[in-house]
């Protein structure tokens, strides 16, 4: 992944506009940051404007930008079909939209992103070991629920629930939908404590929320659950290393704005570029957390 | 024969509000095309009686007959189209609205189209106005409007709709002299078009400038009915209190005034009046009379702090003060009681208690933390030494008749035990009985060495209560007479004309 | 003596509008050249057009001194309604009718809650908006519903000659309830309502009646407004429409409606939609970063009352 | 003779709230068994109290007849400041004192706007929302603060026994702002400003004075309600917050307080809240899914209101 990871070095003199779904989470911010700081750097012109998650803002934000003049559009769409007139819009600019993060179905130049129904599977399956295997593992598993209707959401539901559904002795309990935030998170966990027994483990469809979990098994004084999650949150990668976190898997957003920004130059400069970037992700846990501890970052870095 | 005489009959009616029988049994008759008066202390019940002639409230019991027919328990548009149209007490207006607007309200003149014609709407309410020779824009907005005007524009409104039958609840209380002169052409032009009316009043004097027969309500029942003719206001009062007048009330002897001055004004000066200067004595009752919109609301109001003045030194025993909140004023001893009851004087929503104790609370205080108990001894004694009529010191305000609230209003000062009140139309819609304890208030509290102020519309009021009368015309003083002077003629005309030749 | 005091002071009322909407538009230009420009303007419009749909509606409801704070949930809820439906091959004006009536059945219930059995405005539409926004997201469990025919766009997101069809329908709508509320005894009785109920029911206006209907009105306005956002995006979103009321309310009152109600006009909701607009337009031309956004955007609300209170203080 | 009606009056009041409260939690406990277990109620005290703390200054401007939509984007912001402070090693006493202050200059400025140049509440405070938004993103373009001392954990997550602090707080305050609305001038002045403004100002009461300050004392309310939250999670979240203004203000009418103003109680806000936290706790537990929650809770809003007003009539 190494060239992945490379800075561009081609020469610019672009406007390039980001449209970000929401800045309500680090994640989110974290993307934005990033290739703010890139775009220095490279000494493009560089706007990011945020939907606020709302599907009508967002395009009406990219209408907007057109008007402003930008070359090329970064996109994390709210979801796949939205931003369709947008996209049809830019388009018809002949202006090139690269999606990040989330793809949209129709209509894009390249897309930069993850596989999330991955990294679910992969917190499943070594979230299955940690429980002794697929045969010893039992007890009831939280699965605290980011956005409904989301793609995200679905994919880490159904990548996780698919390992999970090799051990016969496990059982996932799903909670209300938390939205990503850690507050809504916390509740939901104090209450389906009060209503189940038997809970070893919690997995959150974000390292956010998981952490707002172990906080309230750390308050009730339940021991032993595994608290596992997705993003590869700094903070979680920290409590990996104290021992009150268990699992999560790497969701860089830093790395994907950069090759974002370098597959958007490329098309600009009418060089060669991939269309399908897969950013990659890899599982953290006590075996291997020294190699990504770096609190001066949000996200661990890909290794 | 006699039957169709009546183009209203009222039956055995009967109302229950929580805890009050507003109405037992009460039968009711009007003539056609007579000016009827229905007249009882406040509270007897003579709004309600309307309101459920009108359709607003639908009555426990009794059966109305109008123009021949039996009208069942319906709203108030049926009863509209039917030719009853009521003028509230608490006129019903929209103020946003325009005078035309408000003429033709769910009754406007359509085009071909069926939408709004704004044109007839202004032409007819045009040719009303000038059929019943009243000045007044019709395209104004009422929000601009004085009292009078809106009074006009309530009787244009039921004309509109074709009323055979309109009441006047209370239309004169808050008129002034002249403008209640124009109502009483009004009423005549009204009864000569062969409109029947039901007025209602507490001026006494009025009623036989006005009506053909009177009838009499106390304490929600039928006492009385009578021609104006065989009449007269001792009659009244003893229907209307159900005891003996004991005597006609005198005026007051006039007396020395107090050299001690406790306010001077000089050169005062704002938005409405200019150059109003007058001293007050310890002591002394200073009316302040004109036309409504002559600017004596505005007098007090800058002396209180309660609106800013452009020039004029004001000294309150000797002292320079220029009030710029009406908290300071208080601090000062000095209270004011507004014009209206309802928007400036009570909190409608609260209890009797905290009203009376709004002033004051600081004096209901232990340890710097209030005291109910202090509070209820208060209340009570206040309730019990102005007898006002209230079930309970912790009854909500609104529940009051107009007359107990304007007692509150007075307790609610006296606790706070000024020196001086600025007092604005003390009686306004308020019966003859509580007018009297009122005026006996005043009187003792300028024996007790307060000094007031009275602004008032009924000259008969202050000619009986002050000790010197200013009189005020378009913002300006014209006249100042002492108690020995005192010429209603006089005092009447300067009111009206602004002239004083002597 | 045949002054026409009411048309003036209504012109000027509309020229405080009219002033910030200068200010903003000069001011605009300046910042941005591209502001001015054809592209950008019918740009504006079609932005605009949707939020505006749900204003007029607001509007009415202000005017009736109520607030209805269920519009974004009911415009989400139609909208998937609608997308589903279309989806289902279902022909389109059905599709569309059926999101409107939807939303009228929604406005029916909240206006029937405030008016009849008389809940609190502010409280029954937040009730009507959790219900509304838990059935949209219910109706495909939260999931988008894509794939829509082309023909169903033409509304939302079509174009006759390059002016929008939605900024087209928006226009008829404001123009049609500005006449409605002018010309029509149901129009007036509105104020009537708003500025002192219980005057308006001693005069015989059926108030709870038209009271009720105003929020049908409003909900299916707002659901229409939902509609034409699907009809756009060519997708139905469960989670539209969040925070549309608070847009809503604030176009209406710095169009010059009143709270307390009584007061309002459709001309002046227009501007107001398009002032807001303007804001994030403009914000976005010149690339101001997200977080100054929202404050910019707070205290240009701010100073455009002011202002507009200053300008009245004047007169 | 020594009849107390006033007294009972309240009591039957307060009664609504306890007939609804009841019935809620017969109604939970029949559904889940959990419900009353103590843990439970532990943890309902403590799930309730931030939302519980913001109602209580909420209920404090209703009384006054204004609102505030600032609640939440206020809180964020404090807790915001408050954990970048605390980031920073600055003494927790101090870091908390700061939100708070920050909270209460927020809202002597959204205080002034309406009470002495008229704006109206509802736009004003909806301004303030969108600032103090922007303002809490801004600090750290975003990102929230986490890694916070231990320390700072106790007021807002800590336990005293079984019964956690912030929950106690709640209680506290509850009963410091009850006894201030019934033994205080001030606290009596905001029923008269709430009640009659014009008849409150002529009875000396400074009541521009006292609406600005009523903003103030919520705004800083929901600010240490922030810091609570924040010291809570452990963490700034300058997202946090997101809707507390519509809960605080659906939580006080349930609680009896009037929108028109003048009418409001502490402890009825206090049940109201409860009320609130109820549902969602009862839902969790027993599992029903997040659609169908949306959809009950309104329901449910409807149900106490038109049940309350069923008692009222009985009377
Ligand atoms: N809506 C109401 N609810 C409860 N009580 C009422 C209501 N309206 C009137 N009352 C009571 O009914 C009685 C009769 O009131 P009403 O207003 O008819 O008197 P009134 O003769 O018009 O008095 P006034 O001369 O003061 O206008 C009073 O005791 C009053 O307090
Ligand atoms: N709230 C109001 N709305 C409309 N017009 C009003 C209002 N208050 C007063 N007016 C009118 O404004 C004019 C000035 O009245 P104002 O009260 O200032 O004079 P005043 O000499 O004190 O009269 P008053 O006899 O009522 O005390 C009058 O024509 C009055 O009818
Ligand atoms: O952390 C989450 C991120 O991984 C996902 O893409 O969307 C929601 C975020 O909060
Ligand atoms: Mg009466
Ligand atoms: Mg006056």
């Amino acid at each position: 992944a190494d060239d992945v990871m490379a800075d561009y070095t081609g020469k610019a003199d672009y406007k390039i506009g980001f449209s970000q779904c929401t800045l309500a989470s680090p994640f989110y911010v974290t993307m934005k940051e990033v290739a703010e700081d890139y775009a220095k750097q490279l000494g493009v012109d560089f706007v990011c404007v945020s939907a606020n998650d709302d599907v009508t803002k967002q395009n009406n934000d990219i209408n907007d930008m057109i008007s402003s003049g930008i070359n090329a559009l970064i996109l994390n769409p709210i979801n796949a079909e939205g931003v369709a007139p947008a996209i049809e819009a830019c388009q018809k600019a002949d202006i090139p939209v690269i999606t990040v993060d989330r793809n949209v179905n129709d209509g894009n130049t390249a897309y930069v992103g993850r596989d999330n129904e991955e990294m679910g599977r992969l917190v499943g399956e070594a979230l299955v070991e940690e429980l002794g295997g697929k045969d010893k593992a039992e007890g009831k598993i939280l699965e605290i629920q980011g956005t409904a209707g989301d793609t995200v959401m679905m994919a880490r539901r159904d990548g996780f629930e698919s390992a999970i559904a090799e051990a016969p002795g496990l059982e996932v309990i799903q909670s209300a939908y938390c939205d990503y935030t850690r507050s809504k998170a916390v509740t939901a966990t104090q209450d389906l404590l009060q209503s189940n027994d038997g809970i070893v483990a919690v997995y959150g469809h974000n390292d956010d929320m998981s952490l707002g979990a172990a906080q309230v098994l750390q308050e009730k004084g339940v021991e032993g659950v595994k608290v596992t999650g997705v993003d590869g949150l700094m903070e979680a990668v920290i409590a990996i290393k104290d021992g009150k976190y268990s699992i999560t898997t790497m969701n860089d957003p830093g790395s994907l704005l950069k090759v974002a920004m370098n597959t958007t130059l490329k098309v600009l400069n009418g060089e060669d570029y991939e269309e399908f970037v897969d950013a990659g992700t890899g599982v953290i846990d006590s075996s291997n957390v020294d190699d990504y501890v770096d609190d001066s970052l949000a996200f661990a870095a890909m290794k | 024969m006699q039957e169709h005489d009546n183009i209203l009959e009222m039956r055995k009616i009967d109302k229950l509000f929580p805890g009050v029988k507003a109405l037992d049994s009460v039968d009711f008759s009007v003539k056609r095309g007579e000016v009827h008066c229905l007249i009882g202390a406040n509270g007897a019940g003579k709004s309600t009686l309307m309101k459920i002639l009108s359709g607003a409230y639908v009555e426990d019991s009794g059966e109305i007959i109008f123009d021949g027919e039996k009208l069942k328990p319906h709203g108030t548009l049926e009863r509209k189209k039917k030719g009853i149209s009521v003028i509230y007490q608490e006129l019903s207006l929209v103020n946003e609205l325009t005078v035309g607007e408000n003429v033709y309200i769910n009754n406007y003149p359509k085009t071909k189209f069926g939408t709004v014609d704004w044109k007839e709407v202004y032409k007819k309410t045009q040719e009303i106005a000038d059929e019943m020779n009243m000045q007044i824009d019709v395209r104004a907005k009422v929000s601009s409007l004085n009292i009078g005007q809106r009074q006009m524009t309530e009787i244009m409104k039921a004309l509109a709709s074709n009323a055979k039958l309109i009441v006047m609840d209370e239309p004169s209380s808050t008129l002034s002299k002249r403008e209640f002169e124009t109502l009483l052409q009004l009423i005549k032009d009204l009864k000569a078009k062969g409109i029947t009316l039901i007025y209602i009043s507490h001026h006494l004097e009025e009623l036989f400038l006005v009506g053909d027969r009177i009838t009499i309500l106390r304490n929600g029942k039928f006492v009385a009915c009578r021609n104006a003719s065989e009449i007269n206001e001792d009659h009244l009062v003893e229907y209307m209190t159900g005891a003996k007048v004991s005597e006609k009330n005198e005026y007051t002897e006039a007396k020395p005034l107090n050299d001690e001055k406790v306010l001077e004004v000089k050169g005062l000066t704002n938005h409405k009046v200019r150059n109003i200067s007058f001293d007050l004595h310890k002591g002394e009752v200073l009316g302040l009379y004109g036309l409504v919109g002559a600017g004596r609301t505005e007098v007090i109001r800058s002396i209180f702090g309660a609106d800013l003045y452009e020039k004029g030194d004001i000294k309150l025993h000797g002292r320079p003060v220029h009030f710029k909140h009406t908290g300071e004023a208080i601090a000062n001893k000095i209270g004011l009681i507004p014009e209206n009851r309802k928007t400036q004087g009570l909190v409608q929503i609260l209890p009797v208690w905290e009203n009376m104790t709004m002033v004051a609370l600081d004096k209901c205080k232990k340890n710097g933390i209030i005291n109910y108990g202090v509070i209820r001894e208060t209340c009570e004694l206040y309730k019990k030494s102005l007898n006002v009529k209230t079930p309970s010191i912790n009854t909500v305000i609104q529940n009051l008749s107009g007359g107990n609230q304007q007692k509150v209003i007075i307790a609610k000062w006296l606790f706070r035990d000024c020196d001086i009140l600025l007092i604005d139309e003390p009686t306004q819609g308020i019966d003859v009985m509580v007018k009297e304890e009122i005026y006996k208030i005043i009187r003792n509290l300028a024996d007790e060495g307060k000094s007031m102020i009275v602004v008032s519309s009924e000259l008969d009021e202050l000619l009986r209560i002050c000790d010197n009368i200013i009189v005020m015309f378009d913002g300006k003083e014209v006249m100042t007479s002492s108690k020995e002077n005192f010429n209603p003629d006089k005092i009447l005309s300067v009111s009206v004309t602004g002239r004083n030749e002597s | 003596m045949r002054k026409e005091p009411m048309k003036i002071s209504n012109l000027l009322k509309k020229y405080n509008l009219l002033v910030l909407l200068i200010v903003f538009i000069v001011i605009a230009s300046i910042l941005s050249p591209n502001f001015l420009a054809v592209g950008n303007v019918l740009n504006l419009l079609q932005q605009a057009s949707i939020p505006g749909i749900v204003a007029i509606g607001m509007t009415l409801v202000i005017i009736i001194s109520g607030i209805d704070l269920s519009v974004g949930s009911v415009a989400a809820f139609a909208g998937m309604i609608s997308a589903i439906l279309v989806s289902k091959n279902v022909p389109i004006i059905i599709a569309v009718l059926a999101g409107v009536v939807l939303g009228a059945a929604l406005g029916l219930i909240t206006g029937i809650l405030i008016a009849k059995f008389g809940l609190p405005d502010f409280i029954a539409s937040l009730a009507m908006m959790e219900i509304a926004r838990g059935a949209a997201l219910l109706t495909t469990q939260g999931v988008p519903v894509f794939g829509l025919s082309s023909d169903f766009k033409f509304i939302g997101g079509g174009f006759i000659g390059k002016v929008s069809v939605s900024g087209i329908i928006w226009i008829i709508l404001t123009v049609f309830f500005a006449l409605l509320l002018k010309y029509t005894s149901f129009g007036r009785s509105l104020f009537a309502i708003g500025g002192n109920r219980e005057a308006a029911t001693l005069s015989g206006i059926k108030t709870t009646r038209n009271y009720a209907i105003t929020y049908v009105l409003c909900a299916a306005l707002a659901a229409f407004a939902g509609v034409l956002t699907a009809s756009w995006l060519a997708a139905g979103q469960p989670t539209a429409g969040d925070g549309m009321e608070l847009n809503a309310i604030a176009a209406s009152v710095i169009g010059g409606a009143s709270l307390s109600g009584g007061i309002g006009s459709m001309l002046g909701t227009f501007g107001g939609v398009f002032l807001l607009q303007i804001i994030t337009n403009i914000f976005n031309l010149v690339g101001l970063a997200s977080f100054y956004q929202q404050i910019a955007k707070g205290v240009i609300i701010i100073a455009a009352l002011l202002l507009n209170r200053a300008i009245d203080a004047k007169k």
